[in-house]
């Protein structure tokens, strides 16, 4: 079972740039983001999460977002998707790069998220 | 009683009041959030009136393509709040067409997707009054009024204006007005309450 | 006394993103970033920091970051700076995101610390 | 004694130890960090070199110098480190020239600067006990090999090998590994110990 990590911000470069600075210590780790509304402006797109669960190679995921309503858009995209995702309630960029450095050494899913947890603040 | 005709035009009516208060909404949207509630409710309102224009065949199709367009164009936390509320509504027209049966499936819809709760000053607190009103026969303008007005000494408890804590109080929450544009056209559209 | 924020990334693209995410709620914060290394490559840059100090319009600075080295560069430029900077161990895109919704709010310092310090993840 | 031309044949050295090392170090990096110190160190030994090569009138211009080559150009959590290093060299060389003394400076500036200590799987590692031995005056090559060597089976506190927790361990520290080439180079060079 693979792992793959998404990455949802209301801001199109947050996204990209979070994507850059997990790929840089995860090469092997699926990245897909998902940032800004379907025409990049601020705010956060069902459809565009879709696809990044879509993209990744993963066949089972975490994902991370920024503010609230991305939760919302990442929720009802999750009740669509037939992968597993794991959503989590934690800081953004830090809580995508430890489980991007964590994911990159093989370790599983029970591991990171025993990593992640001193994170959640949401 | 809910049918195609009266339900679209309600829609509509409340597409048009959107259009008309945007830039209200978005100035609503300033203090405590954003500044994009407007913007955002329009261009998922026009969506839902593209809907509309196609016709759809039954209340059930009616409410899909009303949640599709506000889930897809809003881009707002707005968009999965209003959307997942059509889509209950849709859900529940399979079985049911009493309007507050469809409207308390569409607030139990809203209380799960955005996790919030009556007095957390969001449009759950016109939503949840709005609904007892319905359900009890008793729905007017006052009912609805009042339910906006109660959303300005709240401190968010969700949402953007929940960054701002305490400095939230004083100001109507823009989705509980927009909400209110949603119930004033239902009480304004004839023979659907 | 005014306040304004300072947002230093690894990666430009992020710092840039924040930027974006927070002028939308807070129009009358001055918000400037550093991202990145002086040729924009993933890291950071004492002076990039140095020049985001100077290009805020605030006489008081609320700094974040992202990773460990980066607040390294911070201090430095900290301990360079003629104004006073204040450094938070906190969230990145969440906690600036929230100084600035306070800021733009005219909250005093000490009341935007206190809603800062359930962020704190480093 | 340290003189501005065994520092600079030093620092030389050293700035082609880490040419030389450039990709080993890179690789250490990979596994448990961003896989860049090797670029990171040799953009900003490189610096020094151009630095070096201006000819610093005395051992304060020297180190100062070199911590702002190293400051400015390498980008990484080791620029501020070794920086400050130098810097805290340059400071305690105006009033004394005991490298021994000088080594302290620098160790207390790294400890300052990234709030590590001993066992954190960092170049402190091997900036602590080599200092002692520097101070003792029974620096050997197997002092510094027997340090680089130490940070292997440590469990990382401090920088990006951190977030791997428990999975760091099994892996030299990079850092340690270019701070084990700066003192072979410091042994090296005849004169100064
Ligand atoms: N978690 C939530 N639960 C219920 N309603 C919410 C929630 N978050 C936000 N809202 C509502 O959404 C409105 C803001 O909508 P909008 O401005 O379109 O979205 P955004 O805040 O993403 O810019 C708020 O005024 C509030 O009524
Ligand atoms: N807080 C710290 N204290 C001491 N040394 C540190 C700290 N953080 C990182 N290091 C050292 O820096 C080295 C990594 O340097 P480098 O790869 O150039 O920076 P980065 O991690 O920013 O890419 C590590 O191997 C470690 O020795
Ligand atoms: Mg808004
Ligand atoms: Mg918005
Ligand atoms: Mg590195
Ligand atoms: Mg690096």
């Amino acid at each position: 079972m693979s792992l793959g990590i998404v990455v949802v911000s209301h801001v199109p470069e947050i996204a990209a740039g979070v994507q850059r600075l997990l790929a840089q210590v995860a090469k092997d780790v699926s990245i897909t983001i998902a940032g800004g509304t379907d025409d990049d402006q601020v705010g956060t797109s069902m459809a565009k999460i879709t696809e990044a669960f879509d993209a990744n190679t993963a066949d089972e995921l975490l994902a991370f977002y920024d503010l609230g309503s991305a939760k919302m858009n990442l929720e009802m995209a999750i009740e669509m998707s037939t992968k597993p995702v794991h959503l989590y309630d934690t800081a953004l960029v830090e809580s995508a790069y430890t489980a991007a450095s964590l994911l990159q050494a093989d370790v599983p899913l029970a591991d990171v998220e025993a990593q992640l947890a001193p994170l959640k603040i949401k | 009683m809910l049918t195609v005709e009266n339900t679209t035009a309600w829609l509509n009516q409340f597409a048009a009041q959107i259009e008309q208060h945007q830039s209200y909404l978005s100035e609503l949207d300033t203090p405590i959030g954003d500044g994009d509630h407007g913007g955002n409710m329009a261009r998922g309102l026009a969506a839902v009136k593209t809907a509309l224009a196609t016709q759809p065949a039954d209340l059930t199709k009616l409410f899909q393509a009303t949640a599709m367009a506000l889930i897809s164009k809003v881009g707002g936390a707005s968009g999965p709040l209003y959307g997942t509320a059509f889509l209950e509504m849709a859900k529940q027209s399979k079985t049911d067409t009493d309007l507050g049966t469809l409207l308390a499936a569409a607030l139990a819809g809203i209380e799960k997707r955005g996790g919030a709760t009556t007095g957390d000053k969001t449009l759950i607190d016109v939503w949840a009054p709005v609904v007892a009103a319905v359900q009890a026969g008793k729905l007017t303008q006052t009912v609805i009024d009042d339910a906006v007005a109660s959303t300005k000494p709240m401190v968010a408890k969700k949402g953007r204006a929940s960054y701002l804590g305490e400095r939230s109080a004083g100001h109507l929450d823009p989705g509980a007005v927009s909400s209110g544009y949603l119930f004033t056209t239902l009480l304004a559209t004839e023979g659907i309450l």
